[in-house]
């Protein structure tokens, strides 16, 4: 079944307040919730929350054989799902539309940007690579889990380190693969000096995703990072995915009320404005952690 | 990936001995397909693209429960014919790029389209890919936009999409597979009464000044497509009255009504 | 600077002489005159393009506002009756008006009522209320009649109808409460775009080579066998017959008879001919002049050569 | 005193004339004699209570799934319309259907006009496990509006369940707190749903923050930390 849509009152509501540049939540039009990340035991399990949207991302790596036209190349795959946990709008099963998106921009913004430099995870050419499976699950949507998600992922990328290997001929030995490291760990009681600390994955660039809603009436300026009521009664999303530097990874929009060139152009310089803010912001947060899970290796 | 091809030459010549700015023939042709209400075989270069439409109608059974009680829904249907591409290969209904491609198109159309026209009912666009070789999506938008046109479907305004992209700092447009495999590619689709566009899609990494730069030379590219396609409509519906006007059943008309 | 090559100079705006309207863009927006309306020429015009303001004028179908413009929303013909300024769309689905005659087809049975197909945007509605009864036209409404609804239209039947009103979202009721009405049986249905079925005085045609015709305003047209002349009155209303499933015996002749003037009407379809019943006439005689089988009508040429001789002889 | 039962636990629960609310279930017994004494079990989890004189007992859980009771007042959304009513969606399992009639002054040929997505403050008048609910907009007796019908302009938000109760509690603070700062108009669904309007977009903007504030299953702030809250926000 279709959620029911918003009442008139609501919707009558809505569009008064962002009329008058009042969001319901009390943020300015162009404020994005703050992000905040749990860290799991392991590395590379991070929740992301924006508000009461959440989303659990984890990344684990194992051992495969790379496809033949790509014997260089490491492996990358993402699994997305929205199950009717997140909103009893889903339906399980069949995937909706949402999901179809969701993957779609998934892969493009973490994948296809080459954010990952695929050829580091190459173990031994054409017999062995690393294969990372990141897999996205969203808890709780409360509007834009895309963003949500994209940030998620990214920052379960950041987080990972995966196992030191040594090749010796042909031989592949996985240097301590069980020193995945613990918080507030901070003495190792077995080691030799052959264990060396994992190491984390050659990201080229950091994307993040930042989402604007735009409404029916043309005055009302769109707004970033929509709320479940603001997504649903919007009159078109645009998704950005851009990095620190300036760069475009994704951009998407499809339909929508019709916007002006000159329109896209000031949102994408609002995005890269959001985009520098949430890299500070995830950094600090990555750092603070792994502080924390400090090892000291004597 | 990298090409050994060099897509654009001293000279500012591309692969295809096109210059930058340069857009490659458009044909169209209104030939009916069996019982559509509108469609239209439309090439841009080698890329052809087959457009039915169906409807507005009666959703099916199956589909009811979807309909809006205000408003008509588009159900967008994309098949790639598996000799259309390089490499043969079947792509059943799911495949996930397809599906995109269609959502991508439906939600492109759905503010286009003046579905609160129609309540309860279905407009169906069924698109065919015969030939694939770059700029799928502009090529299945602006195929649509003449569907509709031509089943008689009321539109806010044309939908007119076009690809570019940027080699070094020089923006492109109109890439064929070749160069859409090596540079990043932009999708820009304008209505081109207000100027403003409806689409705008990226998918590879691009710092945001060579973006603005394609981007604009793309925005005034969707209205040169626009004379071209608002001439093949104006010719295709001229003819039509032509006919119904000055054909002989006008004078028969005009027969009966005298006596 | 732009340049795209491979439009040639005759696709700049300068030279754009089979243009008639405008883009708001371009300078000269077209005046609007009484005389531009009632011009022989007709006048084109394409969704999204200016007609004209919205201050002068009222805005009719296949047009919207937009600040102060009436701009088109179909591609066709801009016609104006006092200030309503419409766009009449070439190629559309059917426009149901109180009143018209149509042909349609039976797609579902519901309680109390049928949805028939008649090539709108949605399906027209045929409540068990709005059709005859067996046993007298006076006769009422039973329950039984409720639970044997398919004995008298099932899926899949073509009717010949008339619209009777419309329901508040837009679909059209219909109703067979006349003996001119009712099933379709002995013949066969060719469509033809809406728009080539003109309002006529009577749209059943009986021609003289023993068919009859019924030309649907939605484009249906039921070709068939022509009925036997009995006038038939009130009393003479045979159930049996009229919600009867089965063809009459139809003899050689006339089945070569409706199949050609079936395959004339196609030709005439394929060339955007509107169809009257003169003309319908006239080109069944010619085509017995030809001499030809009903079948070489399809092939391009003799029907390019029907539809050139009906013209000359205009 | 305060305690918290669990799904099972059984609840000291005894007195001749006993009326059992929700989240509490009294086991069957064979005989009438028996049924009086059966033991009475918690179905839910929750903080247990009672009345003065020991005759009610319920049990106050933080859920969010509304289950229609009758006589109580609820807010809903029109879905669509069947046959000479209205189907109404109120938070419950299944929706809740309310009939054309069911309005102060209302005849067969004068309904009042609602539309789909028209918000409601209503009653429950049947509750019925195997029945979908049904709901009335007057006093079944005095055929009076009594305050029920369409709620028109203001905001609906949703809260949890336990919230709309405390809302509904003259002595709870907030709505006489809110109410000395600006003037304000509020309609509590015992179904989790609270329609509030004022004259000012963003006086309903801080009304809705607050709710939230102070929802036990979201913020929970108490009365202090609601003035410092208010007090920053731009009113």
């Amino acid at each position: 079944m279709r959620p029911p849509s918003p009442s008139i009152p609501e919707k009558k509501f809505l569009y008064d307040a962002l009329k008058q540049s009042l969001r319901l939540d009390g943020r300015d039009m162009l404020d994005l919730r703050t992000p905040t990340f749990t860290f799991g035991p392991e590395l590379g399990w991070v929740e992301c929350a924006m508000g009461k949207t959440r989303v659990i991302a984890q990344l684990d790596a194992k051992m495969v054989k790379p496809l033949p036209e790509r014997p260089f190349e490491g492996i990358i795959t993402i699994h997305s799902e929205i199950s009717p946990m997140a909103s009893p709008d889903y339906e399980p099963g069949r995937p909706s539309e949402e999901e179809v998106t969701l993957t779609r921009m998934l892969d493009k913004v973490l994948r296809r940007s080459d954010a990952i430099d695929k050829e580091s995870l190459c173990i031994l050419a054409g017999q062995r690579v690393w294969q990372l499976r990141l897999t996205v699950h969203v808890l709780a949507d409360a509007g834009n889990i895309l963003d949500c998600s994209c940030l998620a992922g990214i920052v379960a990328f950041k987080h990972f380190r995966k196992p030191d290997v040594e090749v010796i001929g042909d031989e592949v030995t996985v240097v301590r693969i069980e020193m995945i490291l613990l918080p507030k760990l901070t003495f190792f009681e077995q080691h030799s000096p052959s264990e060396r600390a994992p190491i984390s994955l050659a990201i080229h660039h950091t994307p993040f995703c930042v989402t604007f809603a735009f409404f029916p009436d043309v005055l009302t300026r769109p707004v970033v990072d929509p709320s479940l009521l603001e997504q649903r009664l919007s009159a078109g999303l645009v998704s950005i995915a851009m990095n620190a530097q300036r760069e475009i990874c994704v951009l998407h929009k499809a339909g929508g009320v019709p916007t002006a060139p000159e329109e896209v152009l000031r949102l994408i310089n609002i995005a890269s404005i959001l985009v520098k803010d949430l890299d500070k912001r995830v950094e600090a947060r990555l750092l603070e952690d792994w502080e924390g899970r400090k090892v000291e290796v004597r | 990936m990298s090409s050994r091809v060099e897509l654009i030459n001293a000279g500012l010549l591309r692969s295809d001995g096109r210059r930058p700015y340069e857009l490659r023939t458009i044909s169209i042709n209104f030939g009916a397909q069996g019982t559509a209400d509108g469609s239209v075989t439309y090439s841009h270069g080698l890329t052809q693209v087959r457009v039915s439409v169906q409807g507005p109608h009666e959703a099916k059974p199956g589909t009811r429960r979807e309909t809006f009680h205000d408003r008509a829904t588009l159900n967008v249907e994309v098949q790639l014919a598996p000799f259309g591409v390089g490499e043969r290969r079947r792509r059943g209904r799911g495949d996930k790029r397809l599906l995109e491609l269609a959502a991508t198109i439906k939600s492109t159309f759905e503010p286009v389209v003046q579905t609160h026209l129609y309540p309860r009912s279905t407009i169906d666009i069924f698109i065919h890919v015969l030939q694939l070789d770059g700029g799928l999506l502009p090529a299945c938008i602006n195929a649509s936009t003449l569907a509709l046109a031509t089943a008689g479907i009321p539109l806010f305004d044309f939908v007119c999409a076009i690809s570019g992209g940027v080699h070094g700092t020089q923006p492109l447009l109109d890439l064929t597979t070749v160069e859409e495999n090596d540079v990043p590619s932009v999708v820009v689709g304008v209505m081109p009464r207000t100027g403003r566009a409806t689409l705008v899609q990226m998918e590879t990494r691009l710092h945001m000044d060579r973006f603005e730069d394609v981007f604009r030379v793309a925005c005034d590219a969707g209205k040169v497509l626009w004379s071209e396609m608002r001439d093949a409509l104006r010719e295709r519906t001229g003819d039509l009255v032509d006919k119904l006007e000055a054909g002989p059943g006008m004078v028969a008309v005009k027969e009966t009504e005298e006596t | 600077m732009l340049s795209f090559i491979s439009f040639s100079s005759q696709h700049t705006d300068s030279t754009y002489h089979r243009s008639t309207r405008h883009h708001p863009d371009v300078e000269d927006l077209m005046d609007v005159d009484d005389d531009d309306f009632s011009g022989s020429e007709p006048k084109l015009t394409c969704p999204g393009e200016t007609i004209t303001s919205s201050q002068a004028f009222m805005r009719g179908h296949g047009t919207y506002v937009d600040k102060e413009d009436v701009i088109a929303s179909v591609v066709g013909t801009v016609e104006r009756v006092n200030k309503l300024v419409t766009v009449r769309a070439i190629r559309t689905r059917y426009n149901p008006e109180v009143g018209d005659l149509v042909v349609g087809r039976i797609t579902e049975v519901q309680p109390r009522r049928w949805k028939v197909d008649a090539n709108s945007r949605q399906d027209a509605i045929l409540m068990l209320s709005s059709v005859n009864l067996p046993g007298g036209v006076q006769r009422r409404k039973l329950e039984s009649d409720e639970l044997q609804m398919r004995n008298f239209f099932e899926e899949g039947d073509l009717l010949v109808a008339e619209v009777q009103a419309f329901f508040s979202d837009g679909a059209m009721s219909l109703h067979t409460r006349s003996l001119k009405y009712g099933k379709l049986r002995n013949g066969q249905l060719v469509t033809v775009p809406p728009i080539l079925v003109r309002r006529l005085k009577s749209h059943f045609i009986s021609l003289p080579c023993g068919v009859d015709l019924i030309l649907g305003l939605n484009g249906y047209i039921w070709v068939s066998k022509q009925a036997k002349d009995n006038d038939q009155g009130e009393e003479g209303f045979d159930a049996e017959a009229v919600y009867s499933n089965q063809n009459d015996d139809i003899d050689n002749a006339t089945r070569a008879a409706i199949s050609r003037v079936g395959n004339i009407i196609r030709v005439f379809a394929d060339h955007f001919v509107p169809l009257t019943d003169t003309l319908l006439l006239e080109a069944y005689e010619w085509v017995i002049e030809q001499e030809g089988d009903a079948k070489y009508l399809l092939l391009g040429d003799t029907g390019d050569a029907l539809v050139a001789a009906m013209s000359i002889r205009g | 005193m305060e305690s918290i039962v669990l799904p099972g636990e059984q609840v000291p629960a005894q007195h001749v004339n006993l009326k059992l609310g929700p989240g509490l279930l009294q086991l069957s017994s064979e005989t009438q004699q028996q049924a009086k004494s059966a033991p009475v079990i918690a179905t839910r989890s929750g903080v247990l209570n009672h009345s003065v004189n020991k005759s009610k007992w319920w049990v106050e859980g933080n859920s969010r799934r509304y289950v229609p009771a009758p006589q109580e007042s609820v807010i809903g959304v029109i879905t669509g319309r069947s046959g000479e009513g209205w189907r109404v969606d109120i938070g419950s399992a299944h929706p809740a259907s309310l009939d054309g009639l069911a309005f102060e002054g209302a005849t067969k040929r004068n309904k009042p006009s609602l539309k789909v997505g028209s918000l409601l403050y209503a009653r429950v008048s049947l509750a019925h496990k195997d029945m979908e609910p049904e709901l009335e907009c007057f006093d079944a007796q005095t055929h009076k509006a009594d305050g029920f019908g369409e709620l028109k302009d203001g905001f609906v938000l949703q809260c949890s369940l336990q919230m709309s109760r405390l809302l509904l509690d003259p002595k709870h603070f907030l709505l006489p707190l809110l109410g000395s700062r600006f003037a304000l108009e509020a309609a509590v669904g015992m179904n989790g749903k609270v329609w509030v309007s004022s004259k000012e977009t963003k006086h309903t903007i801080a009304i809705a923050r607050c709710i939230e504030a102070v929802d036990p299953d979201g913020g929970g702030m108490d009365e202090t930390h609601v003035k410092k809250f208010l007090s920053k926000l731009d009113i």
